[in-house]
């Protein structure tokens, strides 16, 4: 018999929801980056750990001061800047002052995302806006790369990273040239096993391939990451610079050297999945990847910098609602959508 | 961006699609149970698709079981019969299943009587033309078992130039939980072969395919064992995916072909059915039982003791609940039809009806919404979506309130089985969006405002 | 805000009054500009002179006058004005007219827009002895150092451009073709070698390393009248 | 031939005229709300800068070497005169390109770019070959920003952009995030 | 004129200071507004420029407006500015060369900036000589006011410095993006976003003004 009638719910249905939620995605690509967080300290010395802690800092404090005091909870609970925080503090050279990394990420959360209105109304990477802000406003300290030593050296922490606010760091390690401008400028190419395990200098994340590719598999098999983005970027970036390679084996490098140099893997991997910014529709996708590695080359080659990845995600960030415009899915039952 | 499943490379599924869990091993062994005949019934004018039925009857006036209590409206609309012997005690506006107050008859029932029906006419179908045979349907108050309650009777009515060659037997039942029409193939066989028999000779069409998801292996070989060679009958293994029981879903898993946009299934020469429906069908022409019963699956956590059911039509869900144990005191919503795509109720007084599947009970581990976090555009619901709609944009043009720009976007095709709903992490109600979207947009063509 | 007043005129005017209105600003309004063009040109010729002056005199250590020379028909001739042209560069004398060099303006694409510069360049000794930024718009604390390092530019006061002068890492100059790039701003470090390499090439055939022309007379400050075609930004 | 190919990609990416010279920013900020519109600007924009292009360096050479104080107001002028009488000519000729370009090419005559292109071209001595491709990389250039512009922008109105933030604003950030990408385009072909 | 005379002076120099700001307000002259601005002497210069045209064209429209048939009015005015712009470019070129040098082309272009031909239409053809000054007076003047804030902030972080006189001393790493375009871009940006912040607060302190005099009355 029932004994008291509930006061039912009229909740509409499906009453039925699959587990992942937007915060668990976020941490997924966390834990995806562990290795890669692991990989950084121990080639670059604590110093990494403390330049991360601070990107993450800089944006939870700004994300924090600038919600309003009602929406702060939610805000702050699904990680996304955590991870914002973390993928910035993974494009920073190793000797970057504290206070430069700060600043960036309280650009990739305030220009990056807030002014936009928050998760998912930014329509550019928040985490290569900051990035890209920090090299227009420091180039030299954000070109100034340190060699990756190893963990003789662990506790070592570059004086630069202290450099008081707004004072030109002075250096007390070496530069040294990363991969990408050793081919650049000197033509010299980098064996693979280096760039595969990552004992050379460029970001604290970029320059481990494998913990990358891993990385990337781990998120692949939670599904988290459109896998077309990143195979379309590896295969437009191996084919075009095959064709520069077929036509000039000196100035360019080969497609094995192009995809493993630089922060090709992590930029294709981590930040151009970045859905909110990446186009919807699997078509859209493709044709962002295949933009991405086309651009990446194409600045590789024959822009002045040694290094595209960033712009390259970030033009086509900026293409994004254009593709996804032209690249409805089409319904089902009709024919191609036209335009 | 996760159609890596190797289920698409396979032949006999569409495309997208999601994968809840089945929920069915609670209901899925226990044999269809009668539900005994209680004191009050209500029969809604409209429990179909298509203008609401008109009463014959009076208050007052005495009914046997069977007898016609309401005709057609329209020609898209059917008969209502008595389920009980008994006596009309009102006719006017009850608690609907929507929660509105609509018109039904509430019919009390005779207590002493035996609730036999009365003897049996002889239908010989095999005598009748198409378009008597068509009215025997209409006769038989025969709509659409499988939810949607369309009258059977206008979809047999083919226009001039067009053949039916494709009899399909919905046996998907992919509605988690649901097991009533999985109970009836495995319990009535013969019944559903039978119908089969009658639809295929009196439809002209050349074979049956049974459409059956493969978590349903008992009824598939059960089904099969009791095939003759006589009848040109194929039962078919699906994946298991919902939403396979869509028609156009089921369709495109069996004969690999897309319905076209705005066309029916009949312009391929093909007609679906529920099993329930030609089970129906089978049983007026051979016992003379018109549509005053159906089967109905009780589950969900929230049900003492979950059970399949025959259950006469117009008793109230209450009644039906009361057989079986009652609501656990946990239960805080309570479901009609299936989990996906049936509609909650707000009061356990409303009557089973000819398109009720299921009565599901649920507690605060379905009911508590996650929190709702912004899109991020992930793309899941594009990967779910059977329609290939970008449910996405439609949601979040949905909340910019730009309901006419969602027509660009096809918002029309929504078929609302609600997999983006399922699948989207940041918990947002994209199908109820839509929904909203839908009623504005018909509100506001119905003013004839240009959208 | 305010009521706008009607416009005086209702009556439509005829369609001579308008063209004459039209006519007669302009007019006017020439008559005003030549005014100003005329009362501004002494100075305004001055100093472009001095700027070309100074930049000459700078890559061109030792000179005291100038002349401004043109590339004609296989021989060097002085010209007066005219538009700066690739067939253009400047002849530097000793006060008592003997050529010292030739100020060789050159331009080309740099990191970020066209760089615009000035090379001293000593025939007999086959050398460039100075170098002088004109005009760029490279990146500020990066790019900018092609003339605001002037240790980079002091690699161009002692520079042998053949066959051709290479860039090196910074640091490394071991030959007297060889320049020190900029830390970081190695493409614009390139870009003005490049330049100079180009105008080399182009230029070096046609230099004679005796006095092609002599300065003209009471020609110190370059005249340059007319339009400065190559404006200077 | 080189030097041809650098005037187009300058022009067109490395100084954007929108997102590195800052000019046709009105319509740049004010018209880019639509995609079409945008488009259609760009287009109409381009035409006449190829057009004023032809007439700068006309000018160039037969009259204001002889009187370069007329240089501004015949520039301003000729435009002027030069975007009435296409839109004359269109209007004639095509009306369907009219109907299309049509209101637009009134918006033209204060587009600073216009004005620009010819000052620009005037001061670096642009041939009549090397002035047409620099109109035409800046007309392509400026219908580039100004589609991902109207893209960025209609997305944007499906957002719940902060109060203060709508409008200018945010198309000012947008702008400037845009212009950040177009930094990499810097040196693009100058050290090959 | 007549109704020039529920006109305010003071109200009409100062309304294009803040209220009718034509930057911050109407978002006009944007093209010399961020190409000038990386630092504050350019700003000034520019301003100055502008000022002078402005003042001098309103002054010109206004005493001439009898005589300006209504057809070709807006080629007129293009004459005027432009024959006032040539002359300020040329000044400019013979005074102060160097600065000349770095605003290049964009003196030229003070002809394209529409709120100088927005005044004369809105404005100068349809009042007194006196008003039409002092409304070129203020707008130019808010018009520098904003190129001079904007001016200042990007030298003063890209490069340590107001007027070229170093602010923080060498050891300051100087924010190179405020002097590129980016930065001048997002500058403004943010500094509208601050005007609009401003505006709604001063909007709510008036409201509440408001009420709290409704309720002593």
């Amino acid at each position: 018999m029932i004994k008291k009638e509930p006061d039912l719910l009229i909740q509409a249905t499906p009453m039925l929801r699959q587990e992942m939620t937007t915060p668990r995605a976020m941490l997924d690509v966390w834990i995806a980056l562990i290795p890669v967080i692991l990989a950084a300290v121990w080639f670059f010395g604590v110093g990494a750990l403390l330049l991360l802690l601070t990107t993450i800092a800089g944006g939870l404090m700004t994300e924090w001061v600038f919600t309003p005091a009602d929406k702060r909870r939610g805000v702050m609970r699904d990680n996304s800047s955590l991870l914002t925080g973390l993928l910035l503090g993974l494009t920073l050279p190793p000797g970057l002052p504290l206070w430069m990394a700060f600043l960036g990420g309280a650009a990739a959360i305030g220009l990056g995302k807030l002014i936009w209105g928050g998760l998912g109304s930014n329509l550019f990477n928040p985490a290569l806006v900051g990035r890209a802000f920090l090299l227009g406003t420091f180039p030299i300290a954000m070109t100034t790369w340190s060699p990756a030593m190893g963990p003789g050296h662990f506790f070592e922490v570059q004086g630069s990273l202290f450099a008081l606010p707004f004072q030109t760091p002075v250096y007390d390690a070496v530069s040294a040239a990363t991969p990408l401008g050793l081919m650049k400028f000197e033509q010299q190419s980098t064996a693979l096993s280096k760039l595969l395990i990552g004992n050379t200098s460029g970001s604290l994340g970029e320059t481990s391939g494998l913990l990358l590719l891993l990385g990337g598999l781990f998120l692949l098999w939670r599904r988290d990451l459109d896998w077309r983005i990143p195979t379309a970027i590896f295969a437009s970036a191996a084919l075009f610079s095959g064709l520069l390679y077929l036509v000039n084996p000196v100035q360019f490098p080969g497609p094995l050297f192009t995809l493993f140099s630089g922060s090709l893997l992590f930029g294709a991997i981590y930040m151009a999945t970045d859905p909110v910014t990446s186009p919807l529709s699997p078509r859209g996708a493709w044709i962002f990847g295949i933009g991405i590695g086309f651009l990446i080359v194409l600045i590789r080659g024959f822009g002045g910098l040694p290094e595209g990845v960033m712009y390259a995600i970030l033009l086509m960030n900026g293409a994004t609602p254009l593709i996804d415009r032209y690249t409805q899915p089409r319904v089902f039952g009709r024919q191609a959508r036209s335009g | 961006m996760h159609s890596l499943n190797p289920m698409n490379l396979l032949r006999g599924s569409f495309r997208h699609g999601v994968h809840p869990a089945a929920h069915k091993e609670q209901t899925v062994d226990l044999p269809i149970q009668r539900v005994p005949f209680g004191d009050r019934y209500l029969m809604p004018l409209g429990q179909h698709i298509g203008a609401p039925s008109k009463p014959v009857v009076g208050v007052g006036q005495r009914l046997y079981r069977g007898q016609i209590i309401a005709e057609p409206g329209a020609f898209v609309s059917t008969f209502l019969h008595s389920p009980v012997t008994g006596r009309v005690i009102d006719i006017g506006p009850h608690r609907h299943t929507d929660g509105t107050f609509k018109p039904a008859i509430e019919i009390e029932a005779d207590p002493y009587a035996t609730q036999q029906l009365p003897p049996a006419q002889t239908r010989d179908w095999k005598k009748l033309d198409i378009t008597a045979f068509i009215g025997e349907v209409q006769r038989a108050g025969i709509v659409g078992m499988g939810g949607a309650a369309f009258p059977a009777h206008v979809k047999y009515s083919i226009p001039e130039g067009q053949q039916i060659t494709e009899l399909l037997v919905n046996g998907a039942e992919c509605e988690p939980y649901l097991t009533n029409d999985h109970r009836l193939m495995v319990e009535r066989p013969e019944a559903l072969l039978r119908g089969i028999e009658i639809l295929l000779e009196k439809l002209g069409a050349a074979r049956a395919t049974i459409g059956v998801e493969a978590n349903k292996p008992d009824a598939i070989e059960i089904l099969r064992d009791h095939l003759s060679p006589d009848l040109p009958v194929e039962v078919v293994s699906l994946p298991v995916k919902y939403p396979q029981g869509a028609e156009k879903m089921l369709i495109k898993a069996v004969y690999g072909q897309e319905v076209p946009a705005g066309q029916l299934p009949r312009d391929l020469g093909v007609t679906v059915n529920n099993v329930g429906t030609v089970v129906a069908i089978a049983d007026w022409f051979d016992t003379g039982m018109p549509l005053i019963e159906r089967v109905v699956t009780v589950s969900g956590p929230g049900a003492a003791y979950p059970s399949n059911l025959i259950v006469p039509l117009g008793t109230s869900v209450r009644d039906v609940l009361s057989f079986c144990g009652g609501l656990r005191s946990e239960t805080r919503e309570v479901v009609m039809g299936g989990p996906m795509m049936g509609s909650p109720i707000a009061s356990l007084d409303v009557p089973v009806m000819k398109g009720t599947s299921g009565i599901l009970a649920f507690t605060n581990t379905e009911t508590l919404r996650p929190p709702e976090y912004p899109c991020i555009r992930c793309g899941r619901c594009l990967e779910a979506c059977p329609y290939f709609l970008n449910p996405s944009r439609l949601a979040r043009l949905a909340k910019a309130r730009l309901f006419s720009e969602m027509k660009d976007y096809r918002v029309q095709d929504c078929v609302e089985c609600g997999s983006c709903t399922f699948t989207c992490p940041s918990g947002i109600p994209i199908v109820q969006l839509i929904r909203t979207a839908k009623d504005n947009l018909a509100h506001a063509s119905r003013k004839g405002e240009p959208t | 805000m305010n009521q706008p007043v009607p416009l005086p005129s209702t009556r439509e005017p005829g369609s001579v009054r308008l063209v004459l209105s039209l006519a007669l600003a302009g007019l006017i309004s020439g008559i005003a500009i030549i005014g100003v063009y005329e009362a501004t040109l002494p100075t305004i010729t001055a100093n472009k002179a001095r700027e070309l002056r100074e930049a000459v005199f700078k890559v061109l250590p030792g000179v005291a006058r100038m002349q401004r020379l043109e590339f004609i028909e296989g021989s060097l001739q002085p010209t007066e004005g005219g538009a700066v042209n690739d067939q253009t560069l400047y002849g530097g004398y000793t006060s008592n007219g003997d050529l010292v060099g030739y100020a060789i303006p050159a331009d080309g694409p740099g990191f970020q827009d066209t760089i615009r510069l000035l090379y001293g360049y000593l025939p007999k000794e086959r050398k460039i002895v100075g170098m002088e930024i004109l005009e760029s718009r490279e990146t500020p604390g990066l790019g900018d150092k092609i003339y605001k390092d002037l240790v980079f530019v002091a690699n161009f006061s002692n520079l042998v451009p053949d066959p051709e002068i290479l860039t090196v890492k910074k640091g490394t100059r071991s030959a007297a073709n060889e320049v020190d790039a900029i830390t970081g701003a190695t493409i614009s470090s390139k870009a003005v070698v490049r330049i100079i390499n180009e105008a080399h090439i182009r230029w070096q055939p046609r230099l004679p390393s005796v006095a092609p022309a002599m300065p003209l007379p009471d020609n110190e400050t370059g005249p340059e009248t007319g339009k400065p075609p190559r404006e200077i930004r | 031939m080189n030097e041809l190919v650098w005037i187009f990609i300058s022009a067109l990416l490395v100084n954007n005229f929108v997102l590195a010279y800052f000019l046709g920013l009105c319509p740049f900020l004010g018209v880019s709300g639509r995609l079409d519109t945008s488009f259609r600007l760009g287009l109409a924009t381009t035409f006449v800068l190829v057009i004023t292009a032809l007439c700068a360096w006309f000018l160039n050479t037969y009259i204001l070497i002889h009187a370069p104080y007329l240089r501004l107001i015949s520039f301003i002028v000729v435009i002027a005169s030069t975007v009435q009488f296409i839109e004359m000519a269109i209007k004639k000729l095509s009306p369907a390109l009219f109907k299309a370009l049509g209101i637009f090419l009134p918006l033209i005559t204060t587009n600073c770019a216009i004005l620009g292109l010819a000052i620009f071209a005037t001061n670096r001595g642009y041939d009549l070959v090397e002035g047409l491709i620099f109109a035409l990389g800046a007309g392509a250039g400026f219908t580039l920003a100004m589609v991902l512009m109207a893209g960025l922008r209609e997305e944007t109105e499906l957002s719940d952009v902060p109060a203060l933030m709508q409008g200018t604003a945010l198309n000012l950030i947008i702008a400037g995030i845009l212009s950040m990408a177009f930094m990499g385009f810097a040196g693009l072909f100058s050290s090959t | 004129m007549e109704t020039d005379k529920n006109l305010d002076a003071y109200q009409e120099f100062v309304k294009g200071l803040w209220r009718d700001n034509p930057v911050f307000v109407q978002v006009l002259g944007m093209c010399p507004m961020l190409a000038v601005t990386n630092s504050a002497i350019n700003a000034l210069v520019m301003g100055g420029a502008t000022l002078f045209v402005l003042i001098g064209s309103s002054f010109l429209v206004a005493s001439l407006k009898k005589w300006i048939p209504k057809q070709v009015r807006i080629s007129l005015y293009i004459i005027i500015i432009a024959t006032f712009v040539t002359v300020a470019d040329y000044s400019l070129l013979a005074l102060m060369p160097g600065v000349h040098k770095e605003l290049g082309a964009f003196i030229p272009l003070i002809v394209a900036n529409c709120m100088i031909l927005g005044r004369q239409e809105a404005f100068a053809s349809r009042h007194g000589v006196r008003f039409a000054v002092l409304d070129a007076a203020g707008m130019a003047l808010g018009f520098t006011l904003a190129l001079f804030a904007l001016g200042s902030v990007r030298e003063i972080l890209g490069n340590g410095s107001l007027f070229n006189i170093p602010l923080f001393g060498d050891t300051f790493e100087p924010w190179v993006i405020m002097i590129l375009p980016p930065g001048g871009f997002i500058t403004l940006g943010l500094i509208l976003l601050v005007f609009n912040w401003a505006a709604v607060r001063k909007q709510r302190f008036m409201q509440q003004v408001a009420e709290a005099e409704r309720e002593t009355l």
